[in-house]
């Protein structure tokens, strides 16, 4: 039967600028100082051996389950890094490597793995939210921020994170019609790794791309080499402008890839084959960043040489550090800590309560 | 001092808190240009604006959730459910992040904002539109459960509930809408959450009630003294949790004796913890067990038997006769 | 920046084969029996008289609310007239008329509003559910039932329907995605009736259509003028069958108009200027589909006039059963029917404490 | 008969009853080609194909909104949620429909589907991975609330949850996944629904417990023997909702005294209504009052203090002694 075609007011669109090996496409580079490129790359570098650390640390039990995130560091990272310090990130999961570029302290991170509270603690110096295990819920959020700075009228943006397995979620459809509708300034940044624990993206949704997605919610998305960090910031940096000079929402999907484990209790050679694994190694962001910066003059080997050695040490002091305060930390009394701005009379008395059993069990431990 | 609805009192509770905090916002579906399906926000929009009163899409979590965010950069959200049978699409939002925001981000945040939401029956309303599943709330650390009885208490309850600094679940009985006026006072007014009221004074059994079943109960209460010589002590919760049953223990310690309505389920239900409670605290004043008054353990009729279903206050008479065995 | 488009696997379509005066697009008209085209238009009629009634019914406090439906016969009736009894029908509230046609009896729609339960049955020759208040809930149902008629290899289909309002819900996300993925037989009816109670379409998305909201999830989208009962049959009929053939979910946006109440609860002068109402009453789809009967000489006004009456006395009948049923039913205990598959103990228990406690108010009220 | 962890047992009654009927099939996230994240699903994909164990998108209305027209349709979907902390993305689905359905179209449908969920703490997981929310469905009535507490039993309830004709909520004790075998025979074996089980006898005091509370609470019982003299008769609910209390009140008659034990916040929680029941039906023969030991009205801490949130034996034999004032 003959229709009439419906067109779209946004055609999706993608883009690349590093390719694999490290080549940049000359048009499309951005012009960043080399004092920025160096500052990335580093980053990118402290990210990928904090993560490595952070296994570490769970294999040996000195924490808990954690998510890591080797593999996706130029994703976050290019994202992340368009944002201005007095605007808002919203993360998921697994963005420990952006939330440390905003101000988050490493030792926090060990902390809140570790099992304390405490580290759950959002640094005075930024705006951000902590971390959100359930997934999609923290997209509404960001949207509710950004309708709160466009009613302030502050040139403020809000940054959220979150993976492929997320967009099947009712609240990231509701976050992307919010957005849509209130026009608010907020960028949605789609981590797609190819992999919600087991789940493929192909068994996640029928359409071909994330970002072709935005088009059904009237606003921009942009489907982005994630692996590629001059691509993911340059989209990052289009989107948080047009946000901030109040053209409203994009959504730029990150095609990169959760190269470790989903979390530490996961074991993925139960759902995919390690020959996808190598090829995405061939990808590595990191590697292609350091081609690219040697390609281009700005880095040589004997600098990576010692950005390896300062973070080793950095990452040393962190941890011994953030060992330390476990051992400080953990008076049980705290959990009643930050429930309500004021503690009601009954909680005040089940706080007397819990203290009063706990330090029974802990004599007839030590005497039984 | 104007005699008002509690429709009126809610209305009047908004203003004057927007007037007075322009980080007092409201958003919801229908609040805006439509005042709400119960008028509660009603004429807001043309004083407030579209930007601080806003329609929303029809999207319970979309509400939640934007809300949250708001409230954590600094804003004072007082969001609508159309009505608390829709709130089970936002409720994730509530449990997940309203109630843990505080916890989490260890003090860095929090979330002050309010849900408003009709719930209850008695209104010949649709299937969803009638139910009352405060424990919901209850059970949920982190939240605040309040319910009003009345157009001044709501007034009142709707001011602390903006002003608190944590996430007011707030229960409009949607059957005292427009069941009676009171005079509400145009000078502000507060009452504390966390506490409930002795809302009648006396020395036989002490009567636990909040929200549409007090006027029952206070009515039960006369007919009680006026036909069978009985004094009832009448409490209204106000705030169901943090439940506070200080007084109320007391109250017992004096009568022996006590009675627990709520239109709410019984299993699970309200009463259960009251009655936990007054176990744990008064048992050995107790002269008879506690009963309870309650919508019984099944999905809420249609509203040609809602009668037979919602307690009366011939049921909560009944109830206190038998407790006291006269 | 130049970037790539993505191209989207299905491109979404618009359709109108009757136009508002009645004119039809020879090239696109379908090939009806005139005996099922007399049936339609029977139907339609019908539909509107008895919501006439029932508003009617309402204004007189002999039933409670009531969601009219008047304005949109031809949209929901075209949809499912495309399905065969063995297929299912998923409907949301205001669907009455698509309800009577799948032969719901209009008694238990009249009870079902005088707050009788027993006017929720579901009548056992046909494949339906009851109506779902929850708005957009039901359209997962609708997937899941799609699904187990995939997985017994049924050739069958569901059908669900929803406003434009419904759109806005992460359900109906959900629903379509989980159609998408799993390529079930399901078509998805969006009775886009301009307002959600207050709030027009405009403000529920900012997409164009509702209809373009396909091609996230990898599936066809079609726009069709919900007034034109020739459209709306034609793209269901596609719909079913490409459904019924194995090919998977179809999105049917029918452009329509509420022209009564949101309810009888609802005062539209609250939100809408009544000059819209006129425009729309000039596209009527009764008028529009009379005429073209009438054109093509299947239809006299006889014929019409005939129906008008056989339709007034099949109303009061229904009327005046309806009415006495309500006097026979209602015996409080039997709300505890279908409660659980066996009614266990404790409700039991209850079941006799309600009936105690009703006796005696009921003996209170008679003597005090 | 074979040695199994719960995780074995399950796995088992799962796969027997999707051999004996084909409407059984199985849906959520990662439950096929993974064997969902605890494996309680494992291999079963295998045996029965993608048709029958389904691996869907991350969704959980979804799911659940799937697996209810699957129902209707005439299945028995056995959906998992993935820890009950994500169950509240769904719960609309279930509180409007899944309880819902079978009164709404007269009995002409109904929804006999099971939802298998991981619940309660004590395994070092992070945030939204140890609560114990069970008074949420409890107090919805349409629904069944059951929590096995071993192997064999979850084998059995599983079962019968499967072949129940309503929505069955089944939690799973995640810290029992794993951590004990019991013998479970591989011939067919069912439990009742809503029927408590007397786990162990005694004539001084009635211990009412379930799910991860069961180990603890027998323990304490043994130790309570041992130590103290006293002997504890232990009931371990199985089915929360529709909860039976015949046999309790029988105990307590007996006993005259009973404590309750749940890892669930205290306020509002399963105890309430316990105690609730107590007061009702054998207030006369209560000799003290009635204590709970419980989790705190707090949000669930991360595992550092987990132990001091959790109950424990030690807080059990406590309880029990001041009870009885030994
Ligand atoms: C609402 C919700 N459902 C389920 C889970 C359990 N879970 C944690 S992460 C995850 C997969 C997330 O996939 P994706 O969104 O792609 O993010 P990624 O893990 O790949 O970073 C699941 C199912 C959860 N945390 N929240
Ligand atoms: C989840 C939910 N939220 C709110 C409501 C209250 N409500 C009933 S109908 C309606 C508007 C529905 O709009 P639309 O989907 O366009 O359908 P229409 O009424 O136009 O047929 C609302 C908000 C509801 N029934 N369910
Ligand atoms: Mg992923
Ligand atoms: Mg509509």
């Amino acid at each position: 039967m003959p229709k009439k075609p419906i067109l779209f007011s946004h055609q999706p669109e993608s883009l690349s600028i590093l390719d694999e090996k490290g080549n940049v496409d000359k048009e499309l580079e951005p012009e960043l100082s080399e004092e920025f490129l160096l500052k990335l790359y580093r980053s990118m570098l402290q990210g990928r051996r904090f993560d490595e650390r952070m296994l570490n640390l769970q294999r040996q039990g000195r924490i808990g389950t954690f998510p890591p995130l080797v593999g996706q560091e130029a994703s976050q990272l290019g994202a992340v890094v368009a944002l201005e310090p007095s605007d808002w990130m919203v993360p998921a999961f697994r963005e420990a490597l952006a939330e440390i570029w905003r101000g988050k302290s490493m030792e926090n991170i060990i902390l809140y793995y570790g099992g304390y509270d405490e580290g759950g603690a959002v640094e005075e110096n930024r705006n951000d939210l902590p971390m959100a295990v359930p997934v999609s819920s923290q997209t509404l959020h960001a949207v509710g921020i950004a309708m709160a700075m466009k009613y302030r009228s502050k040139p403020e943006v809000a940054m959220t994170f979150f993976g492929d397995g997320a967009t099947s979620e009712g609240d990231f459809h509701e976050a992307m019609n919010f957005a849509g509708v209130f026009q608010a300034p907020v960028v949605f940044i789609c981590q797609n790794n190819q992999w919600a624990i087991s789940t493929p993206v192909s068994k996640q949704t029928r359409s071909e791309t994330i970002a072709e997605k935005a088009a059904g919610y009237g606003f921009p998305g942009i489907q982005v080499d994630g692996n590629d960090i001059l691509a993911v910031y340059s989209a990052s940096r289009e989107a948080v402008e047009r946000a901030r000079s109040g053209e409203g929402p994009t959504l730029i999907e990150c095609l990169t890839y959760r190269m470790g484990l989903h979390t530490t209790a996961d074991d993925p050679t139960k759902y995919r084959d390690n020959k996808e694994v190598e090829v995405w190694e061939s990808r590595d962001p990191i590697v292609r960043f350091q081609k690219y910066l040697q390609d281009k003059g700005v880095l040589s080997p004997e600098t990576t040489q010692q950005y390896e050695e300062e973070i080793k040490v950095e990452i040393q002091g962190v941890v011994e550090r953030s060992e330390q305060l476990m051992k400080e930390l953990g008076a049980p009394e705290d959990m009643f800590d930050h429930q309500y701005g004021e503690l009601p009379p009954l909680l005040l008395r089940q706080r007397e309560e819990m203290l009063a059993q706990w330090r029974l069990d802990q004599e007839e431990e030590n005497h039984g | 001092m104007a005699k008002m609805t509690m429709v009126q009192a809610l209305n009047l509770a908004l203003r004057q808190e927007m007037e007075k905090d322009d980080r007092v916002i409201l958003l919801g579906e229908d609040v805006g240009v439509d005042g709400g399906v119960f008028r509660v926000t009603d004429g807001l929009i043309d004083t407030f604006g579209d930007e601080r009163v806003i329609d929303t899409p029809l999207a319970e979590s979309g509400i939640v959730g934007a809300a949250i965010g708001m409230a954590v950069y600094g804003l004072r959200p007082v969001c609508e459910i159309q009505f608390s049978g829709f709130a089970y699409f936002n409720f994730h939002q509530l449990e997940s992040h309203a109630a843990r925001l505080r916890h989490r981000s260890q003090g860095r945040y929090h979330v002050p904002m309010v849900l408003r939401t009709p719930y209850g029956g008695g209104v010949r309303a649709l299937e969803h539109h009638s139910e009352s599943r405060e424990v919901y709330y209850a059970h949920t650390p982190g939240l605040k459960m309040v319910i009003p009885s009345g157009p001044r208490n709501s007034r009142a309850l709707m001011v602390s509930a903006i002003r608190d600094p944590d996430p007011v679940i707030f229960f409009e009985p949607k059957s005292l809408y427009r069941a009676f006026r009171e005079e509400v006072p145009e000078e502000e007014e507060t009452l504390p959450l966390g506490v409930p009221v002795k809302v009648r004074e006396g020395r036989d059994i002490t009567l636990v009630a909040y929200g549409a079943m007090i006027p029952p109960s206070l009515e039960a209460a006369e007919i009680l003294k006026a036909e069978h010589g009985i004094e009832t002590e009448v409490f209204d919760l106000l705030t169901i949790s943090p439940l506070d049953d200080t007084l109320i223990a007391e109250s017992v310690r004096k009568t022996g004796h006590a009675v627990v309505v709520h239109e709410a389920h019984r299993s699970f239900g309200p009463g259960a913890e009251i009655m936990a409670r007054l176990m744990e605290n008064v048992f050995y004043f107790l002269e008879a067990p506690v009963k309870r008054v309650t919508g019984y353990d099944i999905i809420y009729p249609l509203f040609a038997r809602e009668k037979a279903y919602m307690p009366n206050r011939k049921r909560i008479v009944r109830a206190v006769r038998e407790t006291l065995g006269s």
